[in-house]
């Protein structure tokens, strides 16, 4: 099963990522971090294709995509 | 009119700057001082004046040349590389006799440094920056209802000695918000501006603005008519403040921030019994050396503190009486670089 | 009298709201005030700071070694300026985020306030500084809580004067909150 | 399991201090992936600007100089004329390039230097506080065009991709955008065939990307993201101005 | 008998210090003569540049300012803006608008400032002794092109009545020569028809004069005008760029 | 090559430059120094050095801002105006600590001035005419011999102490022909540029150049490092040049062509049996300070003489001894206003 | 008859006068005056059609030029 | 024994070309040198002068008050600098083109040359250069006339040497017109 991971300690939850999934996998957190940024989370692993279209939209380059090669 | 309000020392220039006539503001964005841009785009349009962001400082100054040279008032502001930049149009300026309003907002440099209060832009503000031995008016405000006050008066001393002034404070200054009186420009009488291009109108002959002057001794006159003017203006313009100096045992000297700290350090020093006093230059050039003259004939302690690692110094020195011993305490600008009064007390005490 | 207080968090917190806020309360209670604010090149995720002095006479130095109230709203500023604060002087920290643990302040009295946490029971996250100056209104006398109403409605913009109820009553949260 | 997404090495694996859903971030991303798709890390000097860029330094695992402000092409030129052999980028915004830095991306661009150019056009000044840059769209409100900018009193935005594509020593210009997927892969592409240039010695290569400032629009980051989708593009066109090798 | 060919009123009558053959002279003239014809001696100012037309006050009887090398455009903008209802023209040479000042000239026609530049380009520094511009031709040699203009080092010669027109606030932009009788009476024609465009507010007029520079060509007063129509013409082509009101 | 030649003294700055291994020339003309890009345009390329032609002296100061980061030796020259333009590009170079060599040919101002010769420049080339506080080397020839042999020297105090250095010299100097020796360069260490940009070769830690410093305290204790490295200089690199000073009893002080003009007088002002002799500073900035307080230890009388109303005045006041005299004789820049001989020794007969 | 005059105070000798005028009635003096210059002369007034080119060509406006109107 | 000689024309008379024949001559007389021109803002029309000191000793100054020689070639030069000559010194004028009137110069010899006419006479107007050095030399023994036909070497770009022979002419023909 392909899937994401998301460093929250690069994450500032601007939520680009959300609308790049076309199944939408990620969504942003409801409460603020210590930062005051509503990190982004990967909702349902077993839907995801590892398209990475999430990974090519983050600018902060928080997200990492794994795949069976 | 008198009724207070609370603005900040950037603020304060913008609205005196209206007030004092301003037709045409040109600036270029840079922090510390973008509130003043910030405030005129939004303000000097409801007057009828022109609001320029210019693609450059260089730009900028040079639409200043152009409208003073048509005889309106002008005025630019910037900081640090910025100022840098325009140190030809000053020069050009200088050179062909014309007013305008520079101000310089202080930050931290060399290069691009940081935006963090700097008084390391005194040599170039006082000795001219740019080439050919000129000087201009500077002053030096150190609150924000001198930001306002001589952000006028540098309009009027511009207009008067046809030469262009600078209003020079650090960011400090130029961040603080404190309540001020918008006073009304007082009625100084100004010179007609009669050398002003206005396209010959009124059958008038022809008038050049220029700074290029070939004939034989030509600009060699005129330098020495620049420095006679330069006389005057020390003779007549000098402008500083006193504080505890009466009785002082030991004259502490500062401009802008620093001597805002400085006083309260003072106030300790007062309150531990050392009689300490203050000399405060408000005009930087002209530099009030008659003060420093007179104050050096009895107190023969100075100490001089600047966020640099020491300009103003100079002139101190060249100022008091030679048998005065001036010590020096600089802070150059940086993070966490602004001196604190207990700190400044402490070396009242060490000097003392 | 002379009065000062350093307020210090990152970028986003409201810190120079919270300044301006208790100037103008100080201008309200006819005092002289000097407001002198700082901050890094970004513009988020920096941090920002403010100094205020005020008095009845001059305010003097804006810049001010060691104040006599300190109101600090994120770890960082907790970990870089508590121990600034002058002897006899108050820490009021923003419990919510900042983990004061061992650290010893002798002679400086700590207040601790949750002020993300009263913030968020109270609605908007973002009222952590309207917290923090109620906070502050009730161990300080000079500026009574009252005078931040009035204060208020000349430190936020026009538009945004339908917040003041809510602000109002973040205030009393922090004050109530920071009671002794 | 593999990898698939992964932070290419000449990124620092560092916190930036960008604004959440600034895309300086993507568009630094992307250079680093085409200097290591090439293999040029070891080979690469930047040249930094300044604005919100001006830390490259920290983000960019390569040599950087910092540039005055608007200065980048003329501090690329003196390095690379120093070391023709190293790859030489500018990284500039709109503010820096466009405006004080006119002179220095003309002349540089029509003396064909063999540099890459890359623009960062967010329609404001983003480290100064949102001031009108010369690329603001007409109508824009910043903070110095309170009314909104004003075809009469300020001029029309500059299109820089299309301007410079007029001087000779420019062989290829391009403008991308980073607001969706798609427009990202293709960013990704442009970008790498514009350091193609400059590997084959083929001249100036210039890269214009349409970027969103959420802090300075007064947006959230979505609905900045959007706003080059929906008023940017229109007005900026994306795609190749010029490409005289077709490479 | 009636003097049929006099000198203008605004062209005081006076000896120029251009060397034997320079263009300038009849440039000058006939920009007089078109501020002459439109009656606005007495509403005229004049923005001079730095290069060998520095002495514009000397030879024109209107008001006059000196501009900063490259900055005439600038001092122009803040002149008209200062008094909107004067007209207000800049001279400058090819040195000073297409090198030091392209910033100026750039953003002052992009912003369409209601002035009108006069362009004289020689493809040279004339004041200074005869460096490279960068209007100097490929292959040309000057003092500073020893082995002639290199395009790979120098980039190629900038055709600025081209370039300008591809900015929305340029309004008129031709480019003239004064070789022959017939292209003087057409530039003629052209700088009356740019300060029409000012007279009547139409925005930002440009004419780009092909001029000779016989001492720094290092040719002969009628070799040099020969240069003009053989090699210049062919490159630099004359005629209207842009015209937007038709007038 | 010792045969002599005779050349130009702007030649000589030229020829020093390519014997010192300039592998960068980057400027715009102006004169009075155009004869500096023209040599090199026809000799650098030769050498398989870069000569570009910019489209501005902005443009040429980051030029060489960017071949100097990149380790190389590099470039530029200009005259007043154009050095009022480089000046943010001088700061930003002296806050990313970057060598390179700046000639400045000084002619008349304010504004576009003219070309005649000028000394007005003292103290934008001495006291940084950018933002920021720094200083640069500054050397002024008074032959083309010494402008062939301090342009060399510049190139290695500028790379030795990282920051700029200046030529400054009048148009007299720069277009003054005189026969010289074109020596070699001395074979003086220099240190590596490990700090260089190079593209991370041979597998090297990233470098980075720049003058952004944001740290707390990091430009402060900047600021502090530089003042320690101006001291440095003083102590280890002021040069001057004394003539007949052993028994003198009055001093006159110059620099650069009036320095070759007062030898003259002074000639004259011995024959005349009056004991005077000249201090020559060779290096304005290091100012040879312990020159004037020697001398003035034992002289008291002394006469600055300088091409404009009097700015090296200031460091000469700054550093003799306290109860000396110091009087003034100036000759703004202009068409006919170079002092005579004659003429000074006039002034020297007047203070003698 | 139509006739120019020629300023030799203002004329500097460049001869571009001389290729204007089709019937060639221009033409420079040998002998330099005490500038330097070979100021130019009016050759054959007879043949003088008053057209004027010889004085739009002449950068140094030193041509004046006579018609009957 | 330190020489001096001022030279003054209007630009296109070839005064600093002299001043550099003067020069190399000085310099193959092994003497030091010091050659100052000087020129007006106009590459044309306006004026140029030169200065040239040279001796076996240093030059000292390059800037001369009361030069020992002038030579003078056209009326501007001769009214602005004839009685700026020193007292016994020597002012050579192109009398082609100077009218030296009735204007006095008490205790300065005045050598008129007509140096248009001979250059014209020798074929080329533009030697006038030549032969105002010849006359120099005609008078001031530092510099033998044999001197400049080494230094014309020097002081033509090999393109030109084939005028040489031309140059020597004029440079003959002045020295003859100003022999005593
Ligand atoms: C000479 C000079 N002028 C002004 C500034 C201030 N300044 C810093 S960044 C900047 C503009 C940045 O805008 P842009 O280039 O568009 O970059 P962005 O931050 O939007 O990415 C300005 C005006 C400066 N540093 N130097
Ligand atoms: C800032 C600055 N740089 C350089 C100069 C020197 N300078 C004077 S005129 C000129 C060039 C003139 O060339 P151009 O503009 O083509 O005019 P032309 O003389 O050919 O008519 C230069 C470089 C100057 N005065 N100011
Ligand atoms: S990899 Fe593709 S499918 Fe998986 S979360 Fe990202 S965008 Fe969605
Ligand atoms: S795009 Fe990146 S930074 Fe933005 S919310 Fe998603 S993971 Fe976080
Ligand atoms: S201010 Fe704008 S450009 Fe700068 S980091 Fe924030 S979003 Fe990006
Ligand atoms: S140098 Fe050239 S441009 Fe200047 S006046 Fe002479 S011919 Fe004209
Ligand atoms: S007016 Fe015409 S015909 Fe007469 S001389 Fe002139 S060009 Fe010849
Ligand atoms: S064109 Fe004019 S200046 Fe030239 S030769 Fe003829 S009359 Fe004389
Ligand atoms: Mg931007
Ligand atoms: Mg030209």
């Amino acid at each position: 099963m392909p899937y994401i991971t998301i460093d929250e300690s690069r994450c500032k939850g601007c939520g680009l990522c959300t609308i790049a999934c076309s199944r939408k996998l990620v969504s942003l957190r409801d409460a603020p971090n210590s930062m005051g940024y509503t990190v982004a989370f990967f909702s349902n692993p077993d839907a995801c294709t590892g398209c990475a279209l999430c990974a090519e939209m983050c600018p902060d380059v928080a997200i990492a995509v794994f795949k069976e090669s | 009119m008198s009724e207070k309000i609370f603005v900040k020392g950037n603020e304060a220039v913008a609205m005196a700057a209206i007030e004092a006539g301003v037709r045409c503001y040109f600036g270029y964005p840079i922090t510390p001082q973008s509130d003043i841009p910030e405030y005129l785009s939004r303000e000097l349009p409801k007057t009828g004046g022109t609001f320029i962001q210019v693609e450059s400082e260089i730009g900028a100054i040079n639409m200043v040349l152009g409208a003073s040279a048509a005889g309106v008032r002008a005025m630019t502001s910037s900081s640090g590389p910025g100022i840098s930049l325009k140190q030809e149009g000053i020069s050009y300026m200088a050179g062909s006799e014309l007013p305008g309003v520079i101000v310089d907002i202080m930050r931290q440099g060399p290069g691009l440094g940081g935006i963090d209060a700097s008084q390391a832009d005194y040599f170039q503000a006082t000795r001219g920056g740019g080439h050919g031995g000129y000087r201009i008016i500077v002053l030096a405000p150190d609150s924000v209802q001198e930001m306002y006050d001589l952000t006028m008066l540098a309009f009027d001393l511009s207009d008067i000695y046809r030469m262009p002034a600078m209003v020079l404070a650090d960011s400090v200054i130029g961040q603080m918000k404190e309540s001020i009186v918008a006073n009304s420009r007082p009625e100084t009488p100004l010179p007609v501006k009669d050398w002003a291009v206005r396209g010959r109108a009124e059958g008038a002959d022809q008038n050049v603005v220029k700074s290029l002057k070939l004939g034989d001794g030509e600009m060699e006159a005129f330098h020495w008519a620049m420095h006679a003017r330069y006389q005057e203006l020390a003779d007549k313009e000098s402008r500083w403040e006193e504080y505890q100096t009466a009785d002082a045992e030991m004259i502490v000297t500062a401009f802008g921030s620093t001597a805002r700290i400085a006083r309260t350090a003072i106030e300790g020093a007062r309150a531990e019994g050392m009689k300490v006093g203050l000399l405060r230059p408000i005009t930087l050039f002209p530099f009030p050396k008659q003060a420093y003259t007179a104050l050096s004939a009895r107190c023969k302690r100075f100490l001089d503190i600047e966020l640099s690692t020491g300009q103003m110094i100079d002139d101190v020195r060249l100022s008091v009486a030679r048998d005065t011993d001036v010590a020096f305490y600089g802070r150059p600008p940086g993070a966490g670089s602004l001196p604190t009064p207990e700190e400044l007390l402490e070396q009242i005490r060490k000097i003392y | 009298m002379r009065h000062d207080v350093f307020i210090s968090g990152y970028g986003g917190q409201g810190v120079l709201l919270a300044g301006n806020l208790l100037s103008y309360a100080a201008i309200h209670q006819g005092m002289n005030v000097s407001f002198f604010p700082s901050y890094g090149v970004e513009k988020r995720g920096g941090s920002a700071m403010c100094t205020i002095v005020f008095s009845h006479d001059e305010t003097g130095s804006p810049v001010v070694g060691h104040p006599s109230v300190s109101i600090l709203l994120n770890q960082l500023s907790f970990d870089k300026y508590a121990d600034k604060v002058r002897q006899g002087g108050l820490c009021i920290v923003n419990s919510s985020l900042v983990i004061t643990g061992d650290r010893e302040l002798p002679g400086i009295e700590l207040v601790q306030v949750p002020m993300n946490q009263l913030a968020i029971d109270l609605g908007d996250a973002r009222m952590v500084n309207m917290v923090a100056c109620g906070a502050y209104t009730a161990r300080v006398s000079a500026l009574p809580r009252q005078s931040l109403d009035e204060a208020l409605k000349k430190a936020l913009p026009e538009r945004n004067h339908r917040l003041i109820p809510a602000n109002i009553m973040a205030i009393q949260a922090g004050a109530d909150a920071a009671q002794r | 399991m593999k990898q698939v997404f992964t932070r290419t090495p000449s990124l620092k694996d560092v916190q930036t201090h960008f604004c959440p859903g600034c895309h300086h971030g993507g568009i630094h991303r992307l250079v680093a992936e085409a200097l290591d798709e090439f293999g040029l890390r070891e080979r690469t000097i930047g040249c930094a600007s300044v604005g919100c860029s001006v830390f490259l330094y920290g983000y960019f695992d390569v040599d950087v100089v910092e540039s005055p402000h608007g200065r980048a092409p003329a501090v690329a030129t003196g390095v690379k004329r120093a070391r023709p052999d190293r790859i030489v980028f500018t990284y500039q915004g709109d503010g820096d390039l466009a405006a004080i830095g006119t002179s220095e991306i003309i002349h540089a661009a029509n003396r064909g230097e063999d540099i890459t150019v890359i623009f960062v056009n967010n329609t404001t000044y983003g480290m100064t506080g949102g001031q009108m840059a010369p690329t603001t769209m007409p109508g824009q409100k910043t903070s110095t065009s309170p009314l909104g900018r004003s075809i009469k009193n300020d001029g029309a935005p500059f299109k820089m991709a299309e301007l410079l594509s007029n001087l000779d020593g420019v062989t290829f210009s391009a403008r991308v955008a980073l607001n969706n997927p798609r427009n990202v892969l293709q960013a990704k592409k442009l970008i790498k065939t514009a350091f193609q240039y400059q590997v084959e010695g083929k001249g100036f290569s210039f890269i214009e990307a349409l970027a969103a400032c959420p802090t300075n629009w007064g947006m959230q980051p979505l609905s900045a993201n959007e706003r080059i989708g929906s008023e940017m593009i229109p007005y900026f066109p994306l795609g190749i101005c010029k490409n005289t090798h077709n490479l």
